[in-house]
């Protein structure tokens, strides 16, 4: 397989279309022409893109949870709840696993034996199998903008799908939504499959309906350094741009320390402009959204209240454009709808208290993210340098050299070489920093970080603080301490 | 089943994330646990359908398989693995299951019920501690304590 | 009525002795010996100070609950309830609003009332009707230093019956427990009744047994501005100290913006030091204590934890000793147990997952802290003027002429003059300054930060805004912007 | 009872916390509220006995009567207040009850009836919104709304 990062030509789309739509039977249904126009029809108070730059502008953080279940009707009252009881900004629309590995079969069963148990047996709203013109009585029940959310690695028939059925937001990426949730998709592989769906979604801008976009920011949620998170968003922001993509929001997951985490939104903000403009698409807005701690969670609802909260305080004080809401019962399954409302409106409570509230000129949180710049520089800089200028070529080689490595993932792509722990204020630092390509000033600082940290716990530094911090937050700590009480 | 060991190093331990599951952390920390107290272990990662379980098994003739489920539909993809191990001769192997087992935040003592039912030996609830499955195991497998 | 602040003479304490012990049958109970000997059966795990300077060493924010009913077996229940279940690492207990007042026929009338209905009637429990034997019933049950909190003008015979019942730590002070908690007691007559309390815990410490005493930081809990809390916590230190208290929690109420609350408890840890230092009280241990947002809370439960949960991180953040939590029902009434270690856990979660996070060293915090001691300083200078060299004097003096100014205080002994509203960053700063002593420079700075705030609003400083701030909360935001969604 | 009266300017109204209550933010706030919609308030502040309110009702021939609870004892506290006021010649002068009103969270119905069975006209459940007893004030008074 051969990609690079070139608009599709419209006889390769259109040639690649009449097969993704082939995948399944309801995707006959979808006729963009009819799709635009039912997009055109959406209001403007429901268009993603426009909530976030009118929060973007006042300086407000949007709140919006994670929800979906097998039954549309009940989907829809789910929603409806969340909107209302659960005072949500934005909404979404969680698709189940079956779909996001494009098993419609089992979908199919998953929603059947729902029906029969009346318990939803899918993790999530089968967008698929259930098409287009449900898919519009969803997204038309409701009176907030809708996005839709997977991890599903060839995502091209959901898209089409998605767009024509209402929704006006997007996430994903070939990245993204290929190394935190896939085993065996090459990184070419799923490039590919997200360049059309950012095509597409070119090719709605193009007939003036404008669809936001979120490559999937925290990756395994687990230890990911704001250099290697922002990395993958800046790439997936350059590939949708090249397709015609306008509105894009970056997105971070939450890693504990306060000065890190602000500086990670700050950083990831400005780096984006920036390379979105070195490479001329200056005329793609811009916005952030911050994910509540994206790891293992405390089994107390309390606990997880602190968690919940403070997650959302730091997305305020970091003036993220959004933040994604975790629930009360993130440890032990998927939420009910009160359990789903409850973690919104602590965060609608912090959201709105602390408005006015705003850590990023601290010159903590400035040296921080000049630290994150650096480091993604010099990844990016590789990046394009192995790709020869292109940046889609670059970031398949980058994945086979481990200058791009993603910690915990399940994708046999990802070198798996890079080793992350806590320094002893809880800031992510790399314990091993594999083959990325850093300078040696970059290593140092890491390593000096893990340093004064294996002098505070007096060991040495060693994987088994990897583990210690990954085991740490099941006992309500960040930083993994040896004996801790 | 294999006679009784006196040392976990000969003891071998298939684990591994069953159907179309990517939760990789867990499995990560497990099978390091797991070494760390002196099993042999045959990791399979993530993404494990019932066959991969039974063929590794078979193979390393391991002591037991311990099955991980995180996603919520363990449910659907654990059933019938009893009886295909049972198919491949593996009649009195241990089936171990751990994890977010079932859609959403249910009654433990029901899901447990069932998963017993479907064969399994031992099942775990949410963030179950990693120490505890392995003190079962070695009771089980009556492996001499350090 | 003539007070100063000198040490009681042992004549004068035991005159007044005979009387308070005399106030309620159950002061004839009391006695010092054995009292003493009581104390010191006491495990040291047990012991408040113990506990409060070993968190202090180990940099850690413990966290404490109130709560208090009427029956003592439920009150055991309780508490054992909040140390196991809320994981709470010290325990309270709080006193009914009767005993407070000394109204213990209406006190004994409530326990009655609450035996027949099986409904606490008491908003507390009634440490004066149960006495001594029951108190150490109650002390004796539990694994945790316990702590009497309470609100209480006139406290002698309740410290009495409290230390003999095997309680370690005792909050109030003559200024704190009367201008919030009292009508028509005069600043004289309170700060006399707390010598004796002062004296009494110093004779404890002179025979060997360390009592912990808390001066009440958050005063009306509305609005008060750092110096204010601050000036009355370091004048209520210095006159238990000179009757020989030797260790002292100073206390303060989040007001919301984190640089300023993280100010507040830094500066009000070092001004305590430096101002004991000053009049020699060189010996006198001082700790710190941070109380989660003490004026009107949200209805909604989920909302209450946010606002927990920030105060949780503030109090970490900021390095205090201990943090006394709030409870989900806050906004209801006295919260169920379940609710009070709700409050609690997700408490603990915060001050354990942010203990290696410190925000005391960043310049904005240092800045805001040394605009706090100086108002500090202008007060206490002042204070000291008017008493010439005597703090008590002095402080008589200081609120007659309103140099202490306590906003929104029930007591007809406060000038009422002070009128606190926030900036546009949600610092509480001062609209009108009364009388406070303080510097040009200093009331050019609370109007310039007021100013600031007018101008984004396009609406002129004003009585308003303080209104509007009072509001606020309860709509779910800290500034009461006018016409806020 | 007096007659209507057509304009808020002339309509008194005593407020106070009742007992030995002494939360004075609400009150102080209940009573710019009330006087910047235009009634003529007589605020008795904090730790207010029965008394105190219905001697200036009588001093002041008020219309109404708000009396605020927050500390929890509100049932104690306001138990005869109806009989005295009766007494006082007060027959039928709208008794207005808000706050906390008992110890705990219970529910507002309950507590409602207690209070209503104890002779006041009107029960507001914690928090309320002054703007509405505002509003029920000017309909209860048939006061011309601006
Ligand atoms: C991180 C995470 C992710 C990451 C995973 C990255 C990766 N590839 O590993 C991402 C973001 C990609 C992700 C994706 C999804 N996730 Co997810 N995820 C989590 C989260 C927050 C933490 C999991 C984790 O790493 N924990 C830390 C490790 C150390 O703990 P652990 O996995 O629980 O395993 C420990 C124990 O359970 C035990 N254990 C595990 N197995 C076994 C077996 C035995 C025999 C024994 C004894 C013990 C044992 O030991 C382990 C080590 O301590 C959990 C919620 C939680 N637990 O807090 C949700 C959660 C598991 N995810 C969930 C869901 C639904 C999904 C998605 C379908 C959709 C979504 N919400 O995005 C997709 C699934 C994709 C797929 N096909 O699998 C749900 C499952 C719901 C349910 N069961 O009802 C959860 C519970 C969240 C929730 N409440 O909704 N997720
Ligand atoms: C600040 C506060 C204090 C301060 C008060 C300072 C002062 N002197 O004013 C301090 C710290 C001193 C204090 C002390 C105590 N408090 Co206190 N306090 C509060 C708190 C947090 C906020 C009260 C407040 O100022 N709210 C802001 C104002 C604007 O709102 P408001 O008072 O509710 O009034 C508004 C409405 O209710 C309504 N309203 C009020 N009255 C009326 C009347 C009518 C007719 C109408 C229509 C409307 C109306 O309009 C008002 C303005 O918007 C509340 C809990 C809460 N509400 O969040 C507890 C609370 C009221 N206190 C409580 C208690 C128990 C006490 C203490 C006994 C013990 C303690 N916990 O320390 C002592 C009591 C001392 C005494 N003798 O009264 C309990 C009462 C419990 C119950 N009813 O079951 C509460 C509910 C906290 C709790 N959940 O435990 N408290």
């Amino acid at each position: 397989m051969e990609i690079s990062n070139k608009k599709l030509s419209n006889d390769s789309f259109f040639a690649e279309r009449e097969k993704v739509l082939n995948q399944w039977k309801t995707g006959k249904e979808v006729d963009f022409k009819s799709s635009v126009e039912h997009q055109k029809s959406i209001p403007a108070e429901k268009r993603f893109g426009l909530k976030l730059a009118d929060a973007a502008t006042k300086g407000l953080t949007l709140i919006q949870p994670r929800a979906g279940v097998a039954l549309y009707e009940e989907h829809i009252n789910l929603l409806k709840y969340l909107e209302n009881e659960g005072e949500a900004d934005l909404l979404p629309t969680t698709v189940d696993s079956y779909t996001r590995l494009n098993r419609y079969n089992e979908a199919e069963e998953g929603i059947n034996k729902s029906k029969e148990t009346g318990r939803s047996m899918l993790n999530g709203f089968p967008i698929v199998n259930y098409g287009v013109d449900i898919c519009r009585k969803v997204t038309s029940a409701l009176k907030k903008p809708l996005q839709v959310r997977h991890g599903t690695p060839d995502a091209r028939l959901l898209t089409e799908i998605s767009i024509a059925g209402g929704f006006t937001s997007y996430e994903g990426g070939g990245i993204s939504y290929n190394i935190p949730y896939s085993k065996n998709h090459s990184i070419e592989q799923t490039i590919s499959h997200w360049q059309y769906t950012d095509r597409l979604i070119g090719m709605y801008e193009e007939a003036g309906v404008s669809i936001n976009r979120e490559p999937f920011g925290p990756l395994t949620g687990t230890l990911i350094s704001p250099c290697l998170s922002g990395s993958v968003a800046i790439i997936e922001a350059l590939l949708a741009a090249e397709q015609g993509v306008k509105d894009i929001t970056v997105g971070y997951g939450q890693c504990g320390n306060l000065i890190q985490d602000v500086a990670a939104i700050k950083s990831l903000e400005s780096l984006t402009r920036m390379y979105l403009d070195k490479f001329g698409y200056t005329d793609v807005r811009v916005t952030t959204v911050f994910h509540q701690w994206m790891g293992g969670f405390p089994q107390d609802e309390s606990k997880a209240f602190g968690v919940i909260s403070w997650g959302a305080a730091v997305a305020v004080l970091a003036k993220a454009t959004k933040v994604i809401v975790k629930t009360p019962h993130e440890a032990m399954g998927v939420p009910t709808k009160e359990a789903n409302a409850a973690g919104l409106l602590a965060t609608k409570q912090l959201v709105s208290m602390l408005r006015d509230q705003d850590l990023r000129t601290i010159p903590a949180v400035i040296a921080e993210s000049e630290i994150i710049g650096e480091e993604v520089k010099c990844i990016l800089n590789k990046v394009e340098e192995l790709g020869k200028g292109d940046i889609a070529v670059g970031t398949v080689a980058a994945f086979e050299a481990g200058v791009i490595d993603i910690p915990f993932a399940p994708s046999k792509y990802n070198a798996g070489k890079v080793m992350p722990a806590r320094d002893k204020m809880g800031a992510v630092r790399l314990i091993d920093t594999g083959n990325l390509p850093f300078t040696p000033e970059i290593k140092n600082f890491h390593r000096g970080k893990l340093e004064e940290r294996a002098v505070q716990e007096k060991r040495p530094v060693s994987i088994q603080m990897v583990i210690d911090d990954v085991y740490a937050i099941g006992k309500g700590f960040l930083v993994g301490h040896p004996g801790k009480r | 089943m294999k006679n009784k060991k006196s040392n976990n190093d000969s003891i071998t331990i298939v684990t591994g994330v069953i159907g179309s599951d990517v939760h990789a952390v867990g499995n990560k920390i497990l099978t390091f646990k797991l070494e760390e107290a002196g099993f042999n272990v045959i990791n399979l990662g993530v993404m494990v359908d019932q066959e991969e379980y039974i063929d590794a098994a078979l193979e390393t003739n391991a002591d037991a398989i311990m099955v991980s489920s995180l996603y919520g539909h363990g449910e659907i993809d654990c059933r019938g693995l009893r009886e295909k191990c049972d198919e491949a001769g593996l009649t009195d192997i241990p089936l171990i299951v751990g994890g977010n087992l079932v859609v959403g935040k249910q009654n433990f003592e029901d899901v447990e019920k069932r998963f017993i039912d479907m064969g399994f030996t031992k099942v775990y609830p949410p963030g179950s501690d990693i120490e505890e499955g392995i003190e079962y195991l070695k009771d089980l497998l009556k492996v001499q304590k350090s």
